[in-house]
């Protein structure tokens, strides 16, 4: 009697607790992440698909999953690792992640063909210039994401770190070495 | 009159005895002078000047360009035999645009246009005389004096308090100024008061500065719009927004300016900047320096032409008695170390002070005992032992949370640490950090607007394309027909 | 590295449910006053690793993912339970002593992430496996843990083997004679330092080999 | 089980889950039929193994564990065991449970003869701390065979050395024996309280009316 | 002329220092210290001269030791006292007569599970000394309780030099004749307060207790140099002495038979080393004024409910460390408020009224 | 009603349920990083741990026992739990879904949180009424939070400090949970109960 009461009241149980699960995932619902949104508000929405995800969007989604690191972004740097790890809640090992300050790219002008692949290739549109003649940079606009730089036919592109001057000088860390 | 006190600050010693007693000497004219275009906060001055050109004492070598800026003009006769890169008076010894100018001895001056009734000008002749004479804050910061007075304009200021506080330690050029040419000095600042329409003004002097101090009253004692007040010697009695809260009870809310509650301050070193500008419209081609600190032979206030390589104002001075561990530009609590001697005077210079390893109570850094005599002391109200932990730990954003931004960089926390942690330099770094990340930050906005605009432009020539295609299949099977 | 030998290698070393995944922490602390305790719990916790890893195992396509979670927690519950009544009839000493943590078993976070992650999607046999592994590497750390804090804290070692687990494990039965012992060790306080400081002796010894094997590759590159 | 079966129950979590829960309660069912009348005789033997302790000191004929009466106290209710030689009660026994210890409430057996003195007491169950609470237990220590042949009028100051009592603290540790003296203490008193009723004969089998009780 | 040859590495201001430093503030602490001490040393013999060396050993020791295997600068890092310190705390707060592995095994405690573990100094939280008190109290209450009526070196009970190290490396319990109930043993027991003769006691540190906690007035007097040159807060002795003070008058008023007064709280057991040397450690303390008040209040208000209440006849440990670590979140909800702004970091709005904010 | 007080002070500091008992160490080690994070799962914990240990007695009282059915307990008690924990899931995920999205994974592991079947289980060894069990429930979670957020601030300046390689990570966050656990003893033999 007992052995029957018993399993009567699991199942009752079971199929009642089940139920209101099956009821409650569906108030639920699949509501737009939040996260997703900071993710991507924090990357910096170049699409210039370095990190190997078609788009900046792609790359936050992933992240949100989990199946992306933070430091899946090179333009971005430590600041961006630092910026998402904070928006998942995790840490970030800095180990793999040379910060290589911000780069530009600059056109070698006894290299440049005049060919333009590098002026479709530009994320931001950065780059000036005419079909067969040379083309130039413009500081302003260009990320260093080095999208250029790997199509161009003769290698005539290269990435080089701003200089400093005066103006962008910074303090380097104390006990660090000086910059 | 009522003084209020500001939070934290510290009694570091004033060493002000060796250069203070003695009257400001003139420094011969140097064999060379090295004139930078930026000597202030903002645009640097663009060259009016070829190589070659001879020039006279007071012409205008550069021009200011762009609204805070100021010109540049010559210290001397003489000929421009260089206009290029020198090594500027910044702690990275980078180079800087500088215009060299080789003395002819002459001191020939430009021709002049002295103010006949300098209290009858209006407000913004006053303000461009003060514009065109490259007048700019002559207490360290260097800021274009004429955009302050512009700011008056735009804001009602009823507070016009000038800064004779010189809390940092060995500096004396603006006591002893205050000594000598009060009577100019007062004639400056009532021109600013001028110029500004501020119902009162008030001279703060540390009370450290008897002599000065009474070489004041005397001189505004015929002003009963001005008056002379004593402050207790605290540093940093010097910082603006210290004073302004001294003064006036008042706090400059964060990121607000001071002439937004009303206030303007200005540096007695600017006033009387300003009295030879208007009265005799005469250029800022010269000012007192401190020459100081334990190393100098023989320590003393001297009127300097800017653009004097600091060798030779050290070299006037007697030269070193013993090697120093730093020489710096400005006083020993927020000045900068000289990268070199050939760096030259500049307008914001009011000390070169070479300081002996006895003097600087150097001791190695040790681990922060959390003791909270930085918390004490800051007279913002930071916490910098816990700024410096995450500064260290590479987490500037959380310090930005904390209110990195709103250091002053006086160095009060530094000063007092028994860790002798390099707080300040910590912060220093960390302010060029998030100036960085902010620059980078703006990049990525421009970034993601220029990547949209690229999108949109995609996206508007497939369409033309798309738009073309079938119209072209149309008339190629018209034509077939 | 074959399968096997990888759960193998994962279970008592590599992905050791103490000492590197820092799971069942509980149980690990709460049990480990004295090494006989740990080896009964760590026991315990291992019959329903291993039951509870061939029946997730077995169940694992038909258990739908909207509850599988709440499945999981019935199976384990019944396990445990099961476990719980057996000790109690024929191990009832140890079942004292233990009291309220073998009903607790079920709530062992090592439990819940092995279904998860493993008895989920792999065969019975290789659950089973997993689960006798991770159970074995979970009971020996218990052991040590408990081997280490009752050494320390009273001097003894499997004191009381005899009397919780039956007479044959007297022989395990170890006593220092004249040492006073820190009692602290037996304390709940204890079972945090000695755990802390077991995690950072492994910690070092991964360190070290890391960098071992480091040098014998910067070494090789050299060569080459 | 069929794969249809798999399939259907798959898409309906309620019943999946419903299904699990009888399969498990039927196993859980299963597991208590084989294992109740066990845990029951391990139950029933550390009752008669700690009633051995604490009344062997008291001559009796019977089963105490099968001889016992409920006595209502202070809102509770205690199960007593009596020791009888022939009709008359030589002593009994009973849980009493102490005010908290260092790790919680000590359950104590006490053995009381009919002079009103402690016969012997035994520690049912505690959580104190090994090597140091853990020495009330008598497998540890002696202490407590202390408490044997003391009563309310034995002139006994009750209580431990260091509040004044004459019972030892082991090194270190008041709270535990604080605890056990002072729990053995009250359960004389309310052996004093029930006295009468506790020794009265019973008549006949009307007494045992009380199922054996598991200990607590 | 002499010559200068800048220093290629920026270095940033201030160029100056305060005297101040963190040898100079170890050496200021143990100056305030040696009053207590010495009256320890004086009241109970040698045996107390050997505890605080062998403490002090301890500490150093395993300072020295981890520093080595942590491959940190042991000379450098040993010269900042701070092991010194924390050992001399600690073996004022053991029994006089303790055994020497007791005072060595808390020294090595405090230093490596309380401090290296953490970085070392400054990177702990936890007061390392009241750690190793704990740590021992638990571990071996009946060594940690063994106390010695006061016996005045070159007094006739005293020990002799040789008789000290009898007693300290001898092993083997102490004779009954000299263990004794400390100053708080009353608070247990309740009735039987201390009356003014034995307060005066209290004071002098005349009575069994700690090594160098007995005598309320040396420990005021080193306080008192400790707060004269700000090497300490004065809000936290303030605030926890007189939280405890206002708690024991409190209960006092409302049950005298079983609540003593407050004069035996601040007198007797460890209130007066905790308030000056031990809850001041700057290293587990908050930094701000409020905080280190709220702090202190905190430390007073668990010592008066432990001692009252609690099992363990002297709180102060315990205290400490519980106050120690809610100083985190102390530290956290106290920050002053920054100038221009609100307390909630907001700049403060444009129009401030005259009569402040 | 003093009685009360003292069963809440007493689960809460004296029993702390992770100092003392050692039950809720996966979410104390594992959601104690930050201390806005520990609050959340302070207060999440809170909230469970006082429902179930009153849905628990329930169960006890109105079905188990009157059912005889003690070997249903364990299944019982972790259903309701899960049940719980599931609903205050929800209700978290539509309040604050960054509060949801950062207490991440450790919100189901409530379910799985020795605390909450632990206290269950110790209520019923104490034979507690309702209210006691409601008190009790309280006073654990109360002491679970309390504890979680002392340990949050502790790391989060450990953190900051410069830990030797071997202990960085886990083995200073256990010692420090010791050391504070030492501290706790302190609060030994209060008479609370």
């Amino acid at each position: 009697m007992t052995m029957i009461l018993s399993v009567a009241v699991v199942a009752a149980l079971g199929l009642g607790l089940g139920w209101l699960l099956g009821l409650a995932s569906q108030w639920l619902g699949a509501t737009t992440d939040p996260v997703v949104e900071r993710l991507t508000e924090a990357l910096p929405g170049s699409q210039c698909g370095q990190c190997g995800y078609p788009g900046c969007g792609q790359a936050a989604i992933a992240l949100s999953k989990g199946e992306a690191p933070v430091t899946l972004c090179p333009p971005g740097g430590r600041v961006v690792a630092e910026k998402l790890a904070e928006i998942l809640g995790t840490t970030f090992d800095p180990g793999n992640l040379p910060d290589r300050g911000p780069l530009l790219a600059r056109v070698r002008t006894d290299y440049c063909i005049g060919c333009s692949r590098c002026i479709k290739s530009c994320p931001t549109d950065a780059i000036l210039g005419a079909t067969k003649q040379l083309h130039v940079v413009l500081e302003e606009a260009c990320i260093g994401c080095g999208a250029c730089a790997e199509v161009c036919p003769t290698g005539g592109i290269d990435l080089e770190g701003i200089p400093v001057t005066l103006r962008n000088w910074r303090w380097h860390k104390p006990g660090v070495g000086h910059a | 009159m009522k003084i209020f006190r500001f939070r934290g600050g510290i009694h570091p010693e004033g060493n002000k005895d060796p250069t203070a007693c003695h009257p400001i000497a003139r420094l011969p004219l140097p064999k060379r002078l090295y004139i930078p275009l930026q000597q202030h906060i903002g645009e640097p001055a663009a060259p009016e000047v070829k190589v070659g050109d001879h020039v006279l004492k007071g012409q205008r070598l550069a021009r200011h360009q762009g609204s805070v800026s100021a010109p540049v003009h010559a210290p001397t006769s003489g000929t421009v035999i260089a206009i290029g890169d020198h090594m500027a008076p910044h702690p990275s010894g980078l180079p800087v645009q500088t215009i060299t100018l080789e003395p002819d001895g002459e001191e020939r001056w430009v021709e002049t246009e002295p103010a006949v009734d300098p209290f009858s000008l209006t407000r913004a002749e006053v303000a461009a005389r003060v514009r065109d004479a490259g007048i700019v804050g002559l207490g360290g910061a260097a800021f274009p004096a004429a955009v302050k007075l512009d700011a008056g304009n735009r804001h009602p200021i009823d507070t016009l308090i000038i800064n004779g506080g010189e809390c940092e330690p060995y500096l004396t050029c603006d006591d002893r100024l205050m000594r000598e040419g009060a009577g100019y000095v007062v004639e400056g600042v009532r021109l600013i008061a001028n110029g500004l329409g501020a119902k009162r003004t008030v001279i703060a002097i540390e009370d450290n500065k008897p002599e000065a101090l009474e070489a004041m009253r005397v001189a505004a004692a015929a002003h009963p719009g001005i008056s002379v007040l004593r402050v207790p010697s605290r540093y940093p009695m010097g910082s603006e927004k210290q004073l302004v809260t001294t003064v006036t009870g008042r706090e400059i809310p964060a990121g607000k300016l001071s002439a937004e509650i009303g206030v303007s301050v200005h540096n007695v070193g600017t006033a009387l900047a300003v009295c030879r500008a208007v009265r005799f419209g005469k250029p800022l081609v010269s000012r007192v320096v401190t020459v100081g600190g334990g190393a100098i032979r023989n320590p003393r206030n001297v009127v300097v032409p800017i653009g004097t390589p600091a060798a030779d104002l050290v070299e006037f001075c007697g030269g070193f008695t013993v090697t120093p561990t730093r020489v710096l530009m400005g006083g020993p609590m927020m000045g900068q170390v000289l990268p070199g001697l050939e760096a030259p005077v500049v307008k914001g210079t009011s000390g070169i002070i070479a300081l002996t390893a006895a003097e600087a109570h150097a001791a190695s850094e040790r681990a922060c005992l959390h003791c909270g005599r930085c918390v004490d002391v800051c007279p913002v109200g930071l916490v910098p032992l816990e700024l410096a932990a995450r500064v260290r730990a590479g987490r500037i954003d959380d310090a930005a949370e904390l209110g990195m931004g709103d250091c002053l960089s006086c160095g009060c926390c530094a000063y007092v640490c028994p860790a002798h942690l390099p707080l300040a330099h910590l912060f220093n770094y960390a302010k060029g950090e998030i100036a960085a990340r902010r620059e980078a930050q703006r990049k990525a906005e421009e970034t993601r607007k220029l990547a949209e605009a690229r999108r949109l432009r995609l996206a508007a020539e497939a369409a033309a394309k798309a738009a073309r295609r079938p119209a072209r299949t149309t008339e190629k099977a018209e034509t077939e027909s | 590295m074959s399968e096997v030998r990888r759960v193998v290698r994962d279970g008592l070393w590599d992905n050791n449910v103490v000492f590197a995944q820092m799971l069942g922490m509980c149980p690990t602390l709460a049990t480990t006053g004295s090494a006989t305790n740990g080896l009964g719990m760590g026991l315990a916790t291992t019959v329903v690793l291993v039951c509870s890893g061939v029946l997730v195992s077995l169940f694992r396509n038909v258990i739908a993912r909207e509850v599988r979670i709440a499945i999981y927690v019935l199976l384990m519950s019944t396990v445990v339970t099961l476990v719980d009544m057996t000790m109690n009839a024929w191990l009832h000493e140890l079942h004292k002593v233990l009291g309220l943590f073998i009903p607790l078993i079920v709530v062992n976070c090592a439990i819940m992430g092995r279904a998860e992650s493993f008895a989920s999607k792999r065969a019975p046999g290789m659950a089973a496996l997993d689960g006798l592994m991770m159970g074995v590497g979970f009971t020996l750390a218990l052991m040590v843990l408990g081997g280490v804090r009752e050494a320390i804290g009273q001097g003894t070692l499997f004191a009381d083997a005899s009397m919780l687990l039956g007479e044959h494990f007297a022989f395990l039965e170890l006593r220092l004679d004249g040492y006073r012992g820190v009692l602290l060790m037996i304390l709940p306080p204890g079972g945090f330092l000695a755990l802390g400081f077991l995690v950072a002796a492994r910690q070092r010894m991964l360190a070290r080999a890391r960098a071992r094997s480091e040098g014998a590759g910067a070494a090789m590159t050299a060569g080459t | 089980m069929s794969s249809t079966l798999a399939a259907g129950l798959r898409r309906r979590p309620g019943l999946l889950l419903g299904a699990f829960a009888l399969g498990c309660s039927a196993m859980l069912g299963a597991g208590d039929l084989a294992t109740r009348e066990e845990i029951r005789q391990r139950q029933a033997d550390d009752l008669r193994h700690a009633l051995d302790q604490t009344l062997s000191a008291v001559p009796h004929d019977n089963n105490p564990a099968e001889d016992t009466i409920a006595v209502e106290d202070a809102g509770r209710s205690v199960t007593v065991y009596r020791a009888r030689m022939a009709a008359e009660v030589n002593g009994v026994a009973f849980n009493w449970v102490s005010e908290a210890g260092y790790g919680g409430p000590i359950t104590l057996t006490v053995g009381i003869g009919r002079d009103g003195r402690i016969a012997s007491v035994r520690v049912l169950s505690h959580s104190e701390t090994p090597g140091l609470g853990d020495k009330i237990d008598v497998r540890k220590s002696d202490w407590i065979r202390g408490f044997d042949g003391r009563g309310l009028d034995t002139g006994t100051r009750w209580g431990v050395r260091k509040d004044g009592g004459e019972f030892d603290q082991f090194a270190g540790a008041t709270i535990t024996p604080r605890a056990v003296v002072g729990a053995v203490h009250a359960s004389l008193k309310f052996f004093a309280a029930h006295r009468e009723h506790l020794l009265a004969a019973p008549a006949g089998a009307a007494a045992a009316a009380a199922q054996p009780g598991s200990p607590t | 002329m002499t010559t200068w040859t800048p220093n290629r590495s920026p270095v940033a201001a201030p160029h100056v220092h305060g005297r101040a430093n963190v040898p100079q503030v170890m050496r200021t602490v143990l100056l305030a210290l040696l009053p207590a001490t010495a009256t320890g040393v004086w009241l109970f013999g040698w045996p107390a001269l050997n505890t605080v060396l062998l403490a002090i050993a301890g500490c150093v020791a395993a300072e020295a030791a981890a520093l080595a295997i942590g491959r940190r600068p042991v000379g450098h890092t040993l010269a900042d006292g701070s092991a010194v310190v924390t050992g001399l705390i600690l073996a004022l707060c053991l029994p006089p007569w303790a055994p020497w592995w007791l005072a060595l095994l808390g020294g090595v405690f405090a230093i490596v599970v309380g401090k290296q573990v953490f970085g070392g100094l400054g990177q702990n939280v936890l007061n390392p000394a009241m750690l190793a008190r704990v740590a021992l109290l638990v571990s071996f209450p009946l060594e940690m309780t063994a106390w010695v009526a006061p016996q005045p070196l070159f007094s006739a009970a005293s020990p002799g030099l040789v008789e000290g190290l009898a007693i300290t490396f001898g092993g083997g319990p102490l004779p009954d004749a000299v263990s004794s109930a400390t100053a708080l043993a009353p608070l247990k027991l309740g009735g039987d307060f201390a009356a003014g003769e034995a307060l005066l006691a209290l004071a002098l540190g005349t009575v069994p207790g700690s090594l160098g906690e007995t005598s309320a007035l040396a420990l005021l007097a080193g306080g008192a140099l400790l707060v004269a040159r700000r090497i300490v807060p004065w809000q936290i002795p303030a605030a926890l002495l007189g939280t405890l003070a206002v708690l024991a008058a409190l209960f006092n008023q409302i049950d005298p038979a079983h609540y003593p007064g407050p004069l035996l709280h601040l007198l007797g057991g460890s209130a007066m080393m905790c308030a000056f040397f031990i809850a001041t450690d700057p290293v587990g303390a908050p930094v701000t004024p409020l905080g280190r008040a709220i702090f202190g209040a905190g430390i007073g208000a668990l010592i008066y409910v432990i001692r009252t209440w609690g099992g363990y006849p002297e709180g102060v440990a315990f205290a400490v460390l519980l106050m120690n670590a809610a100083t985190p979140l102390i530290d956290r909800l106290v920050r002053p408020r920054r100038y221009g702004r609100l307390r909630t970091g907001a700049p403060l709005p444009l129009a401030p009224k005259e009569d402040g904010r | 009603m003093k009685e009360y007080l003292l069963l809440l002070l007493g689960t809460a500091l004296v029993n702390n349920v992770i100092l003392v008992r050692f039950l809720g160490l996966c979410p104390f080690l594992g959601v104690s990083g930050k201390l806005e994070t520990a609050l959340g799962m302070g207060l999440a914990t809170t909230f469970v741990l006082t429902l179930t240990s009153g849905a628990t007695w329930v169960v006890e009282h109105a079905l188990l026992q009157p059912l005889d059915m003690m070997h249903l307990r364990i299944l019982t008690y972790i259903l309701v739990i899960a049940a719980v924990v599931q609903f205050t899931e929800m209700a978290i995920q539509k309040a604050s879904p960054v509060l949801h999205h950062t207490l991440g994974i450790y919100l189901p592991l409530i379910t799985t949180n020795c605390a909450v079947l632990g206290t269950a289980l110790l209520n019923l060894q104490q034979d507690n009424s309702l209210i006691q069990s409601l008190l009790y429930g309280a006073g654990s979670a109360l002491g679970f939070t309390l504890v979680i957020l002392l340990f949050a601030g502790l790391r989060e300046r450990i953190a900051l400090a410069n830990v030797p390689a071997a202990f960085a990570g886990t083995p200073i966050a256990l010692i420090t949970a010791g050391l504070l656990s030492l501290a706790f003893m302190g609060f030994a033999g209060l008479p609370v109960r």
